[in-house]
């Protein structure tokens, strides 16, 4: 599928996406506000990083769903993403951990999760496990148990200040106005979700497996009659959405520089974001990666209200993307969703 | 891809015999496939078919027996080996993604690739060479979404993509169940002409004209056994039937002796939209009277499905007046027109008429909610339901365990009978009937059309929808042919021909002098479906989905 | 398979066992048992391998849900809790619908019944009838509450499309935000300096019949078990439960049946939401007296869902289902006092046997492979 | 008990035993929570105390989890930290009329209640005295500056509430005492354990000028510090001495604005040590007058700061305890905003 067919199949989610920015844009000169104040670089970088945990949730997310596996367990998988990360760093550097130590952090918690996943990958697709229940089990287990392992070791629910990852600087781009502190001075995290969403796209429309992705969800018969496992492929795009959940909980962490285990974690409903983030992307990698950046720069948007003075009740405020998200999903709550979700595929063997 | 003729036979079966727990679905099984020819394979529902053919196909393993291909002993542990083998089998369910091009449909699981990209324009070549050599005129609409396309040019995907995939080997499942008169001839035409090219075809198939119109030989299955293998030009409709089903069947059309009476259901310049909210039906008037049949003939997809649907109550009438028994009920619920003696047996027995893991107790409450002695006052006599299941069984020859079975255990034609069963029974004043035997075999085909006639010599009103002009030429008393939302004609079954109805319901009014231009229809068709839409009804027998409203 | 007179003993012992299998209840409570068991198997594992003891962390376990009179009130109290709400998630999920807004139908019904009290009660007399007449008001605007809150979701599934799992968690969040805001600042009580509400009169509280404890009174437990066997007669023996589950298995064979597809899922909100209400109501009247931030309030809407699976979704077996859950989340909390095993632990042990029970089938394969399943003997 | 700390015996023979409840914050935010448990600790050095910790982050819970520490009633007194536990104790003060309670950070009047709550808009006010006064100095330490082209400094709260709107609306009017057109951004987080959002309410001040930033969030604070270091600017820390609680941040905390919590609770702790817990109950507002708050400079920082920020702390400070400067809000709340 190509950009424009993408974009003119999607008008009405463009338009939404469109109408929320000119909502805001509205609101911002009826109240005569400093736009320039609000509009500032140091926002546009601040919503890259929020966006990139939902956007890699999202995306593997869709991954799993386009295969016909519903995973909404990627909200646990975010926080044992989040909470290994915190834990291996600590483990590897201590209370004084540096760079090193939190990528080899990001290395290893993405393996340790890629094993999660795997097992979790067999219960849904060998064992045919419930796949809301299950995936609302991998949510308790992680509020339970990511809050757990804080308490083994830092005796709390949340870490101490460990490492935040530093920013890529590139030496006399990053003094460019504006695109140098956007582009050149940049998480190295936020590069790789982008790169990531970009290459997901590419292997989910131009590629062999993206296809049998695609038909493994759609009609999983079809492709097991052309020859091909739809249990394979199921496994692997199961895998995958829990490692990219894992992966978005660890940059959760990465920018942060520390674990919260307190409520609902430092995670707090983003995994559940990236689900409708992808729904409002109608299963495109490219889509939901905007619609993440959507969501991320409304979370922001109102920490620079906040900043230039406009007093809303916060709390309140705070509610708006979960709002954004039933106005988007009743708008058009025909988003189509791949027919053979949900059903667990046995062949015929 | 073409063979040289060796004399050997293409495809050799032999002793096959496949069991699924205590029932033995191939037993002991010999069947050969020669050279460039068609074999039809005939039986009824559960006779073993499919099963015999899925093993020809790797998608399973025979208990015992040999597949010979080529004269090579082969084993198939999956469909891919049967490919590689050149063996294809075009489902009786179409194995189509629905929202993926018909070229990446084609090339599914077998697609050419560079750089681990796939090269859609290397497959494009591939196709478009296949489309010539054997006439396919799908090549045009490649980059187009399958499910924008009726069921005919689905199935030419079907065909395209095995061939595509090297078969010359071709398993047709009950290829013409869902297709309209003309594409069924268009479907035995290219069988024709793939055998011209060297393929070997295998035909499933119920209907015994077009076993005899198209095979060089036809295989009779019974109870899993291969009752007989004879040569089309050698053998008659009649002793075909025999051989599936053990005993004479009858087809000739009775001629009835009651005189119908008053309208009982009138129908006023009713329209109604489909599932996509584009009008199907566009004004139609018809009445039926007491003690009459009417038979509803037309293409799938003209509006006779919402047309009785918007009589049944299950979709909204948007013009028009419906009147039953002289009151108005065109504002009434699905309910109320149940309780006002409105029965309707639906098209689609697996998801509509039945629950599927229900038991047959549960089952014979739907429907029922509301009727006493069943319920009364929101509250559920489950003996009574209980027993009612019981009577249906008994009197309409269900064949099942017990009330207990669950729905989903019985073959199609008992769950047909059971919901034939159950409509009767709540003694309904008018009857709706949908395709009431589709995927039905001959023996409880008979026993359905004898309820039926029944019901009509009874005094009753009675509507019959179906696609099969030997159904409805034998049940009616008029027949209305719809097209496109209205009715075109409304005939005397005596007085008309198949030929004329085929006419008829392609749209030509019976005086226009119909001068067959095969290409122009065609298209013309297409053109229909890709504008207007296959409408509800089409996606039930295939498993191409279309859009699924948000739920999971 | 080669030898035909054994195969026929097999055969007969496979119709066996499939029967067996089929008989939904028992095997729907061998492998609830067995889900438990291997949860708190893999807990006690981790209790373990973490350098704590297992023997004393399971001792301290069943002294915290049974071991005195306040752990039993404690237990009672949860367990009351977790048969309403997962009652409620029961109704929905066996309808088709999945209702995972109970958490949110629950805060908003208690906080319903929080105002509802406060604004009634300078109306009516102090005392026992003043106090019961408060207790019925509240509880009737918490089912309002939570019934209008559960129906917001179900009209828009029904109308809009909009996909329930993803509009319900919203609605949670929406839920605890909007409340959070409302107990800050507008419904502070006067002289708070706490985000809470004013307290309930004193005497709009249910009686303490047996157990001394604050927060746990039989006559909350008692409106429970009367909630569950209500709805369990509503499911099995009335039309109207017919036409819910009928809806649940195969929306489109009820729309031919009569059932207005849409105005059921919306119906089926809106009692769940109903009974998720109560639950609220007999938060606060029994537990807490009056509303804080509900982010602190715990997650009994969501472990209902757990409850309710456990059950198979039917309200009759919510009762023990609720019963076991309630001692995990008692034993819980007194193994926070009492252990340095972290808490924490309990909640994830929750999750796990989630996990399981959402997968029978790990069950019936390892039954098939050790032979306990009857397949081989 | 896991069997190894405390040995059941109630009040009266052998050790003092003290149940020590967190706040929904939870342990080890090297503020609130840590301090009431360090001043335990250094109580325990002169005393035999036993130290029960109990971290419970749901306030539903408290209830129960009070009354179930009063149950056991082995201890001599039991510790809330926060205002959370406040509706609960209510009812189990009288429920449990022999068990000893404090409770910090609000009051609940009954007899066996040590409430202790400390002037939080005083210290809040030497905050911002202490940015006020350096937003328009020239200075450049440790990873931050500042200069005097803009008088401009910013705030983030935990959650925008009563007690919080104290902290903001005196540190306001403090910075406003020496700079009067100083210009103040004012955010909150929406709890007190989010880092990252606290990080991003910073940087979005900083961005827009602010050269200090003060914080009242608790552990969400240190992404105060966090943003401060990546911007090159200075921030200011609540509760205790957080350059030193934090000494990863040393290089860009500019002062604290310290209560000790800690000496409230050893002097609780004393008190209940001595059998004396009449000298503590009631309520206890402890003020600058007390010494138990103070604006402390930060380690890095100390001696290094131009001589006014002393000379104008000095000034502010006498000016509150004579009565002659009026400090918002009070210890407990600001009902004003
Ligand atoms: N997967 C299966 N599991 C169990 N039994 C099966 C299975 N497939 C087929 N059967 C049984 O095998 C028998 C033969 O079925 P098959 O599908 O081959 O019949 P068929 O001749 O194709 O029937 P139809 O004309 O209705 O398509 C049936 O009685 C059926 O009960
Ligand atoms: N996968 C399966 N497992 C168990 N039984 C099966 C399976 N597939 C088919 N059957 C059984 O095989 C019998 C015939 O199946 P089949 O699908 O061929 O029915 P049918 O009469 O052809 O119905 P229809 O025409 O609607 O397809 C039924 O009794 C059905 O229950
Ligand atoms: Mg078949
Ligand atoms: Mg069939």
């Amino acid at each position: 599928m190509n950009i424009a067919a993408y974009a003119t199949q999607n008008r009405m989610r463009f338009g939404a996406g469109a109408a929320i920015v000119l909502v805001s844009m509205v609101f911002i000169s009826w109240f005569d506000l400093p736009l320039a104040d609000i509009l500032t670089v140091g926002f546009l970088t601040r919503s890259l990083q929020a966006a990139a945990p939902i956007a890699l949730t999202a995306i593997g997310g869709l991954y799993a769903e386009k295969s016909g596996v519903f995973n909404i367990g990627v909200e646990g998988f975010m926080i044992f993403g989040a909470v290994n990360t915190a834990a291996i760093t600590w483990l590897v550097g201590g209370k004084t951990a540096g760079q090193s130590a939190l990528w080899i952090a990001i290395l290893t918690s993405t393996l340790i999760i890629l094993l999660f996943a795997l097992v979790f990958a067999v219960l849904m697709i060998r064992y045919k496990a419930d796949q809301i229940v299950a995936g609302l089990a991998v949510w308790l287990i992680g509020l339970g148990f990511g809050p757990f392992m804080a308490v083994l070791l830092w005796g709390s629910q949340n870490s101490p200040g460990l490492a935040s990852i530093d920013n890529l600087t590139i030496p006399v781009l990053s003094k460019l106005p504006v695109v140098g502190p956007l582009l050149f001075n940049i998480s190295p995290l936020v590069l790789l979700t982008v790169l990531g969403t970009v290459a997901a796209w590419v292997v989910l429309y131009h590629t062999r497996y993206g296809y049998w992705i695609q038909a493994a969800g759609e009609n999983p018969e079809a492709l097991d009659t052309a020859g091909i496992s739809v249990t394979r492929v199921r496994y692997a795009a199961v895998i995958f959405s829990g490692v990219m959940a894992g992966l978005g909980g660890t940059v959760l962490m990465a920018h942060a520089g520390s674990f919260t285990g307190t409520g609902e974690t430092m995670v707090s409903g983003r995994g559940w974001i990236g689900i409708v983030a992808y729904l409002f992307g109608n299963y495109n990698p490219i889509g939901a990666a905007l619609a993440a950046l959507l969501f991320g720069g409304l979370d922001m948007l109102q920490i620079q209200f906040q900043t230039v003075g406009i007093n809303l009740p916060n709390r309140l405020v705070n509610l708006f993307p979960y709002i954004a998200v039933i106005v988007v999903l009743t708008i058009w709550g025909s988003t189509r969703v791949p027919s053979a979700v949900g059903e667990p595929y046995e062949s015929e063997e | 891809m073409t063979r040289k003729d060796s004399g050997v036979p293409t495809v050799r079966l032999k002793s096959i015999t496949k069991r699924f727990g205590d029932v033995v679905a191939n037993d002991e099984i010999d069947f050969t496939l020669e050279q460039g020819t068609v074999h039809a394979l005939l039986g009824e529902n559960g006779s073993g078919k499919t099963t015999l053919m899925s093993i020809l196909y790797g998608l399973y393993d025979q208990d015992s027996g040999t597949i010979v291909v080529d004269g090579e002993p082969r084993e198939f542990d999956s469909p891919r080996d049967a490919m590689e083998a050149g063996v294809g089998m075009i489902h009786q369910h179409f194995q189509l993604v629905g929202p993926m091009t018909v070229l990446q449909n084609i090339i599914l699981g077998h697609e050419p690739a560079s750089n681990g990209l796939v090269d859609e324009s290397a497959a494009r070549d591939d196709i478009e060479a296949i489309c010539s050599r054997y006439r396919f005129d799908i090549d045009r609409h490649l980059d187009t979404p399958i499910r924008d396309f009726d069921l005919g040019v689905r199935q030419r995907v079907e065909i395209v993509k095995t061939l595509y995939r090297g078969a010359n080997i071709l398993i047709f499942d009950e290829p013409t169940a869902v297709l309209t008169p003309q594409e069924v001839d268009q479907l035995l035409e290219m069988m024709r002409e793939l055998t011209e090219t060297g393929c070997s075809l295998v035909f499933i198939t119920h209907k015994l004209d077009e076993a005899l119109a198209v095979a060089d030989q036809i295989t009779v299955l019974r109870d899993g056994k291969a009752i007989d293998t004879v040569a089309a030009d050698e053998t008659s409709e009649q002793e075909l039937a025999r051989m599936m089903v053990g005993r004479e069947v009858l087809f000739d059309r009775e001629s009835r002796e009651t005189v119908p009476g008053e309208p009982v259901l009138e129908v006023n310049g009713v329209r109604v939209d489909g599932d996509r909210g584009l009008e199907q039906v566009s004004g139609v008037d018809l009445a039926v009277r007491e003690g009459e049949i009417l038979g509803i003939a037309g293409v799938q997809g003209n509006g006779q499905n919402e047309l009785i649907e918007g009589i049944a109550g299950l979709r909204p009438v948007t013009a028009g007046t419906i009147r039953f028994d002289d009151k108005k009920i065109t504002d009434l619920s699905r309910r109320h027109r149940i309780e006002s003696g409105i029965a309707y047996i639906p098209e689609d027995r697996q998801t509509e008429g039945l629950v599927q893991d229900y038991d047959l107790v549960r089952n014979a409450l739907l429907g029922n909610q509301t009727i006493s002695p069943y319920v009364s006052s929101g509250i559920i006599d489950w003996s009574a339901v209980h027993d009612h299941a019981e009577t249906i069984i008994d009197e309409y020859d269900v064949q099942a365990q017990n009330a207990n079975s669950e729905a989903i255990s019985l073959s199609g034609g008992n769950q047909q009978k059971f919901i034939v069963g159950r409509e009767i029974m709540r003694d309904p004043d008018v009857m709706i009937a949908s395709h009431p035997t589709r995927g039905v075999d001959i023996g409880s085909i008979e026993f359905i059309h004898n309820r039926l006639l029944e019901l009509r010599d009874a005094g009753l009103a009675v509507v019959v929808v179906s696609s099969k002009l030997e159904e409805i030429q034998r049940l009616s008393d008029r027949i209305a042919v719809m097209y496109e939302g209205e009715f075109i004609d409304v005939v005397d079954p005596d007085k008309v021909t198949e030929e004329e109805l085929g006419l008829l319901m392609a749209g030509r009014s019976r005086d226009e002098s119909g001068e067959e231009d095969e290409e122009m229809h065609i298209t013309e068709a297409n053109k229909d479906m890709t504008t207007k839409g296959t409408e509800k009804g089409d996606d039930t027998d295939t498993t191409v989905t279309d859009s699924r409203d948000g739920g999971v | 398979m080669s030898d035909s007179n054994s195969e026929t003993a097999r055969d007969v012992l496979d119709r066996v066992a499939a029967a067996m299998l089929k008989m939904s209840i028992i095997e729907r409570f061998v492998i609830s048992m067995a889900a438990i068991i291997l949860a708190l198997f893999v807990g006690l594992l981790v209790v373990a391998t973490t350098g704590y003891n297992p023997a004393a962390f399971s001792q301290n376990m069943l002294e915290g849900a049974f071991g005195s009179e306040a752990a039993i009130a404690q237990t009672l109290m949860f367990t009351t809790l977790f048969i309403l709400t997962g009652v409620s998630v029961s109704i929905a999920f066996r309808a088709g619908v999945f209702n995972i807004g109970v958490q949110g139908q629950f805060i908003v019904g208690g906080f319903a019944t929080v105002l509802s009290i406060l604004w009634t009660a300078p109306l009516l007399p102090e005392g026992t009838i003043g106090g019961v007449i408060l207790i019925i008001v509240g509880t009737l605007a918490a089912i309002v509450a939570g019934g209008a809150y559960a129906a917001v979701p179900g009209i828009l599934k029904a109308y809009g499309g909009a996909n329930e799992i993803v509009t319900t968690i919203m609605l949670n969040f929406i839920a605890i935000g909007t409340v959070g805001w409302l107990v800050e600042g507008p419904f502070r009580g006067e002289g708070q300096s706490a985000p809470n509400t004013e307290r309930l009169p004193e005497y709009a509280e249910l009686p303490q019949l047996i157990y001394n404890s604050p927060s746990f009174s039989v006559v909350g437990l008692g409106v429970a078990f009367l909630i569950a066997a209500i709805i369990a007669i509503l499911m099995s023996r009335t039309s109207f439960g017919y036409d819910i589950i009928t809806s649940g298995h195969q929306e489109s064979a009820a729309a031919y049946s009569g059932v207005n597809a849409k105005r059921m899922v919306v119906i089926t909100m809106t009692v769940s939401g109903m009974v998720a209400g109560i639950a609220g109501a007999i938060f606060t009247i029994m537990i807490q007296g009056y509303y804080s931030d509900p982010a602190g309030i715990g997650s009994y809407g969501y472990d209902a869902i757990a409850v309710s699976l456990l059950a198979a979704n039917h309200p009759l077996g919510v009762i023990p289902a609720g019963l076991l859950f309630g001692s995990l989340d008692s034993a819980g909390s007194y193994i926070g006092l009492s252990s340095d095993v972290p808490a924490e632990l309990i909640n994830g042990t929750v999750g796990l046997v989630v996990l399981f029970i959402a997968a029978p089938e790990l069950f019936r394969m390892a039954a098939k492979r050790t032979g306990l399943g009857g397949d081989e003997q | 008990l896991g069997g190894n700390d405390g040995n059941g015996g109630g009040s009266g023979n052998g050790a003092t035993n003290i149940a020590l409840v967190s706040s929904p914050a939870g342990f080890d935010d090297d503020a609130f929570n840590d301090l009431a448990l360090e001043g335990l600790k250094s109580a325990q050095k002169e005393h035999d105390i036993e130290i029960n910790k109990v971290e419970e982050t749901q306030q539903a819970q408290y209830q129960s989890t009070q009354s179930e520490l009063a149950q056991t009633g082995k201890h001599d007194l039991i510790v809330l930290v926060s205002y959370n536990h406040t509706q609960a104790l209510t009812q189990n003060a009288a429920d449990y009329p022999d068990q000893n309670w404090m409770l910090i950070n609000d009051h609940v009047d009954e007899s066996n209640v040590a409430g202790y709550t400390w002037a939080n808009h005083q210290m809040s006010y030497l905050a911002g005295v202490l940015g006020g006064t350096l937003t328009t100095e020239e200075f450049a330490q440790g990873s931050g500056e500042t200069g005097p082209e803009n008088a401009q400094i910013g705030f983030v709260g935990g959650v925008d509430e009563s007690l919080i709107n104290a902290f903001e609306q005196a540190y306001i009017a403090g910075a406003k005492w020496v700079t009067e057109n100083v210009n103040v951004n004012v955010g909150y987080i929406g709890n007190y354990t989010d880092t990252d959002t606290a990080a991003d309410i910073a940087s979005s001040q900083y961005d827009a000028g602010a050269d200090i930033v003060y914080h009242a969030a608790a552990a969400a604070g240190r992404g105060v510090f966090e943003a401060a270091q990546a911007k090159g600017r200075f921030a200011i820390g609540v509760d205790s001495d957080q350059s030193q609680t934090l000494p990863d941040f040393q290089d860009v905390i500019l002062g604290s604005a310290v209560k000790y919590i800690n000496e409230g609770t050893r002097e609780v702790a004393t008190a209940v040590a001595k059998d004396n817990f009449k000298s503590v109950s009631g309520e206890n507002i402890l003020t600058l007058e007390d010494e138990a708050i103070d604006c402390v400079i930060g380690q890095a920082f100390e001696g290094d700061l131009p001589g006014v920020v002393d000379k104008n702390l000095e000034e502010a400070k006498q000016g509150i305890i004579n009565d002659e400067i009026k400090v918002p809000c009070t210890a407990t709340g600001c009902n004003g905003s």
